[in-house]
């Protein structure tokens, strides 16, 4: 076992704080657009859907700098938010969360998308015709079974947002304690000359950590499976 | 040759190119180039990147880059030094008292946005200067690390960060923002820029070494906000 | 009582359905493709027709002309599908439990009995992706009638059931649909399903109602042969419980004035019964019969013959004014020298008016 | 032909089959959840055994001792599932063209005669999605047969269709089941369809099969009737066609050296053929009788009564060699005077005995 | 409409060659990896489930490293490529490719998994009984009803494979013409003082193509739905 410098030990748990945060914010989210995409027709439904793309397509670093724009202190959102709920994004964590989440959630729009979409609209039906209203379906029939897909963009998301760096260097910068997550961290090292071993370390606590989360997620997928799937 | 190659610091970007294009008419040679962080050309000009030349925004890097053994020593040269200053939103022009008390006076709950102190070569300038004027300790935990000397600048023109510290080469070209302090040259290691070409190089890369010497390349170099040195 | 007039297309299918039925059971009979799915989701809202009007017990659930269309949930109507379309995340327990839940009148007591009656107990831990067929079957009979619907629509339930387990089922429906007052409209293939249940009996064909009325009625229009399938064709005898034997385990049924003998016991004296009777289970005779099995004979008027090609004949008789549907063979026909107009005695056996061919009894 | 001998299991439910058949159509009888369908994987190679022997045509597919497991696909057994199971992304011409490409050798003559049979030309350009439940079950059938199979598998596929189409395509069946040499597994719950097919009737029960032999000889088994279902118990005689009534389409088929009509031409004098009685369609008569529909009177030896609970009554008769079933009242057994030693004389209806019911003709 | 200058037509056209390379390349790559993941059980399933995803987790900056120590000229995969097939991907827009498709790599695995999962096995079976050898099952059965995803994964890694930044810079540098993607491009121009403007341009160029591949896409899919749906 390596033990960690405190430095470290700062950048995991903030990665960790971070990507929760963006997770348990986006996901839901995602959940809902991802719903919305699937089984509503509106207009404008290829406009959100492009927005959404928009951050896997441009370059990080853009991304970032829009969210400086709009949610920086002195931007349109940014300033709002701060006065009206005293939330501040700049140069904090939330605002590492924020991009880390911006930047994931084009990743967890589509896989639940996928699953909404594959689940059978003839057991809506069913439920419907027990009296049931639409929410009630949506939460005890359609969300359920389309459990895995929204899973597997827990997974994708929780990576993402624990690998994200462009954006959240370019719109929180890299503040120790504050805003230097993993990525950042392991980015920091090794752009510095000889901090190749500083680097290699953060990227093996980046691992380990990704590689728990996953194997968690599979443990989760596999039981989903099991209560699914049944005799062949 | 009939073109060369040129990975260089993203901070050099207009003055190479003008340099490049009178270079061009003159001998007909095209020259192309690679612009990043310098840490990942230095890197990549180490990992054999077909770079004819090699520009670095630090002496650091240069040194990294000679010891590995792909740059050739005896080419190394200084082609522009630069200087840091203290800029702020062009709404609040007052000068600053390069204090504590004036830094934090005008920073109020906000921080001071630099380049990476750690990655970046002008946030390591600028720790340097902090360091030696006696204010690193009480900013430390104010400082804003941006990915670049470019973003660190931007914040300060939006009004994001009420101060940063930069380059006097970026501070000319940013209309929004004011110079409201110099930092004195003699309390940082100097701002180079050294050149050097690459073990890999092919005809006539030292050349363009030497057209940088000259009164048109020097005014390139100039135009951009950068110092040319003899 | 459900009022059904629409139009409206399955695919390239015009859909035209029209009919109307008091309370109790409503079979929907017709061929495979048909279009009686069809009707079935434009009743309980899960397809829309062009034009036209549905109203189950005095409320309109669709009006093209005054635009109401509720949405299937504020329907109502409790869903047997042709497939199942079980919740396959939920345990069988949970589907029912969720549907219990739905409809919110169903108390434990209720709620146990519906299982019993369904044999589902042993399954209420399990996922229907382990069910078996029927199992599966059973389950979605369950949900249906636990959601406490204001009326029920079944596609086929009892397709892949046991006759076993059917006859335990069909009496517990019919006695839902009288006592409970919840219209059943229900579709099949199995004439003698439908006989057993039905109060009104709807033909679709292509897409249309061909044809619609009493199950009496329409199982002794001799027309419609090819619809309902000849195997299956008969009639329904209305009449009055007269008395009951125990010791034979025998009830004694007045049928306009003459008494016939049903293999069914425990029905109050006096209770108006239907019984359905299959034409090629009645036989002829004229004259004097003895030392036979068949114990009921009823003396009928043979109203008209008609002869198909092949083998068959159909005879319309009449046992004073209830017709009464017989099938010989020709070769009979000839034998025994019957003509419209002439006397026969019907001999019907005791065991051919099966518990399940007896309607309207409230403990069978 | 056949061959059986597994054990294995079924979630909790422990399954114990053992049966051997030899050519023709072997159907599995047996109430829901039984675990016919079970069985049926285990033979198609979807389902493990934990251990046995499992072997069609000589060819063992299946031999836990000798380490033998054929895949599934190389077992080549034509499957019609209780679900459908059609490819819901394909046309149902690539559904069938699909199948017909894996058996490689049906020809364009046999494509166009199934899908003729089947009724589903006016389908073949729609996606299953878009089916109704028995058009659904029909295509299902022809991929099945359209891959060319070495022997098929069942599983209820007639359970939702109409009496017309099914005795379409039972006589196919048949056919292909004699003349092409491919063995039938056949799963029903209906008795008739099953006595109408089937040479070999296999009854499951919990798991176990309960009872294996030709389909006359557990049909008369008066022990089964709780699995098989009293409604549809009866017999099966066996004779051989005397001579044809072109005038009345009739055929007399004698059987132990008496005669009998029954309402089918067409069949070759000299051919054996199996009729399937219900013992509900008998009567017996004591002493003389006349002027009756009935046709067909056979002297018969009653053998064994059994008296149920309730009305009912079976009796064990034979005619010659052959056993017959009969139901009657008690009250009827009591009043005739019946008792085992006696004679009695069995009515049969000409009509009782339908097309359906006459097995082992080649053009029915 | 705006025309472009030679410089955004030839980064437009070599985004254009890179993202359809990488997508040409790592899209049946990831179905297989999909299916394999999704149907078979294997020792190792959790590693090569793990290395998938590292390129989400670590930031963009560590693969790019990773692959140009790997793959560079003188890298031990790069120098076996080279002299053997005399394939380079060394400050080449091959390289740009190969990290645009390892970057997007994971985002593909991902929904084709997840779409193969839902693929119902008892249609394979059935169409096993019909004696189809496992490989045409796949080809006609489960991969045909699995598009959806396998779409769904395209148009994400056709996405990021457009976007990705991080690590092409790393691997191959910033050269025009050969490696500077639009998204590179766009960089450039953001760190010129008074580059706003070309910035803008470009990210405008990206977005529009972007949207022309997710609208194609969306169009695909819902012919798709349409063949597979049929009646409520
Ligand atoms: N979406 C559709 N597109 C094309 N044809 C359709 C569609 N839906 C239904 N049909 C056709 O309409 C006809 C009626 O279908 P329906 O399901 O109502 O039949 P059904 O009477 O219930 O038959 P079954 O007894 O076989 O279940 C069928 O021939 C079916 O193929
Ligand atoms: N995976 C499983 N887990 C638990 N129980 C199972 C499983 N698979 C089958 N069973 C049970 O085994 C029994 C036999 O199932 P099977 O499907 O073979 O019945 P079946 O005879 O075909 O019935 P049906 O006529 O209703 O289709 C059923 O009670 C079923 O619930
Ligand atoms: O894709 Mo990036 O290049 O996350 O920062
Ligand atoms: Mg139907
Ligand atoms: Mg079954």
């Amino acid at each position: 076992m390596i033990t960690l410098t405190s430095a470290e030990w700062q950048a995991l748990t903030l990665t960790l704080k971070v990507a929760a945060t963006a997770l348990a914010v986006a996901l839901p989210v995602a959940v809902f657009a991802g719903y919305a995409l699937a089984r509503w027709r509106f207009p404008g439904h290829g406009l959100v859907n492009g927005v959404i793309h928009m951050p896997l397509v441009l370059p990080p670093v853009v991304t970032g700098y829009v969210l400086l724009i709009l949610f920086g202190r002195s931007g349109p959102v940014g300033s709002f938010l701060e006065s009206t709920f005293g939330l501040t994004f700049a140069f904090r964590w939330t605002g590492a969360a924020l991009a880390a989440g911006i930047m994931a959630f084009p990743l967890m729009v589509r896989p639940i998308r996928l699953a909404i979409e594959a689940v059978d609209p003839k057991l809506e039906e069913a439920a419907a015709t027990l009296g049931l209203h639409r929410s009630i379906v949506l939460a005890i029939v359609t969300l359920p079974l389309a459990l895995p897909g929204i899973l597997a963009a827990g997974i994708l998301g929780f990576a993402k947002a624990m690998g994200e760096f462009g954006a959240t260097i370019t719109f929180v910068s890299n503040i120790p304690g504050e805003t230097r997550t993993l990525a950042l961290a392991v980015y920091t090292a090794a752009q510095t000359p000889d901090g190749e071993v500083a680097a290699f370390r953060l990227t093996i606590i980046s691992v380990v950590v990704a590689f728990g989360a996953l194997i968690a997620s599979e443990a989760v997928a596999r039981r989903l499976a099991r209560r699914i799937g049944g005799a062949a | 040759a009939e073109r060369l190659t040129i990975f260089a610091a993203a901070s050099l970007k207009d003055a190479l190119e003008a340099a490049g294009k009178a270079y061009a008419r003159e001998t007909g040679t095209e020259v192309v180039y690679s612009f990043a962080g310098t840490a990942s050309i230095a890197r990549q000009v180490e990992a054999g990147a077909p770079a004819d030349l090699f520009f670095s925004a630090d002496e650091l890097w240069m040194d990294h880059v000679r010891h590995a053994g792909a740059v050739v020593p005896e080419t190394i040269i200084t082609v522009a030094t630069n200087t840091l200053v203290v800029v702020a939103p062009k709404t609040n022009p007052e000068p600053l008292e390069l204090t504590t008390e004036g830094f934090l006076s005008r920073l109020g709950d906000r921080r001071l946005a630099v380049a990476d102190t750690e990655t970046i070569p002008a946030g390591r300038y600028a720790k340097a200067a902090l360091s030696d004027l006696n204010l690193y300790e009480d900013l430390a935990g104010r400082l804003a690390p941006m990915e670049n000397v470019r973003i660190a600048l931007a914040t300060v023109a939006r009004g994001e960060t009420p101060l940063g510290i930069v380059y006097a080469s970026d501070a000319i070209a940013e209309k929004d923002v004011a110079v409201v302090a110099e930092i004195p040259e003699d309390s940082h290691p100097a701002i180079v820029y050294p050149a050097a070409v690459t073990t890999i190089a092919r005809q006539g890369a030292k050349e363009f070494l030497a057209f940088l010497k000259t009164p048109q390349a020097r005014e390139a170099f100039r135009a951009a906000g950068l110092r040319p040195v003899d | 009582m459900i009022e059904v007039d629409i139009e409206g297309s399955a695919g390239d299918l015009p859909i035209k359905a029209n009919f109307r039925s008091d309370a109790g059971v409503t079979a929907l009979f017709g061929h495979s493709g048909a279009g009686k799915s069809t009707i079935t989701k434009m009743i309980a809202g899960l397809l829309r027709p062009e034009r036209g009007r549905i109203a189950i017990n005095g409320e309109t659930l669709f009006d093209s002309g005054e635009g109401i269309d509720l949405p299937a949930r504020r329907r109502r109507i409790g869903h047997v599908f042709q497939e199942a379309r079980l919740f396959p995340h939920l345990t069988v327990r949970a589907n029912l439990a969720f549907a219990r839940w739905a409809g919110r009148t169903i108390d434990k007591t209720r709620f146990k009995e519906v299982v019993e009656l369904l044999g589902i107990q042993s399954l209420l831990s399990r996922r229907p992706g382990t069910l078996s067929g029927g199992e599966r079957q059973r389950v979605a009979i369950g949900r249906a009638l636990l959601s406490s619907p204001r009326a029920l629509v079944m596609d086929e339930p009892l397709a892949s059931l046991d006759q076993g387990r059917k006859s335990e089922i069909l009496p517990f429906l019919d006695r839902l649909c009288h006592e409970a007052k919840i219209p059943i409209l229900y579709v099949s293939h199995a004439l003698e399903e439908v006989a057993r249940l039905a109060d009104t009996l709807v033909v679709i064909s292509k897409g249309e109602t061909v044809a619609c009325g009493s199950t009496a009625d329409i199982m002794t229009r001799l027309d419609l042969g090819v619809a309902t399938g000849r195997h299956e064709a008969g009639s329904v005898l209305i009449g009055r419980v007269t008395g009951t034997d125990s010791r034979w385990s025998l009830s004694t049924i007045g049928v306009e004035g003459y008494e016939l003998q049903v293999p069914v016991t425990g029905i109050e004296p006096g209770t108006e019964v239907r019984l359905r009777v299959r034409a090629r289970d009645v036989s002829l005779a004229v004259g004097e019969v003895s030392g036979l099995s068949i114990r009921n004979r009823l003396p009928v008027m043979v109203e008209a013959i008609t002869s198909e090609t092949g083998p068959y004949a159909e005879i319309l008789c009449r046992i004073g004014e209830q017709p009464l549907r017989v099938r010989l063979t020709r070769a009979s026909v000839e034998e025994l020298g019957l003509a419209p107009g002439g006397e026969a005695l019907a001999l019907i056996k005791t065991i051919a008016i099966d518990r399940r061919e007896i309607i309207g009894s409230g403990n069978v």
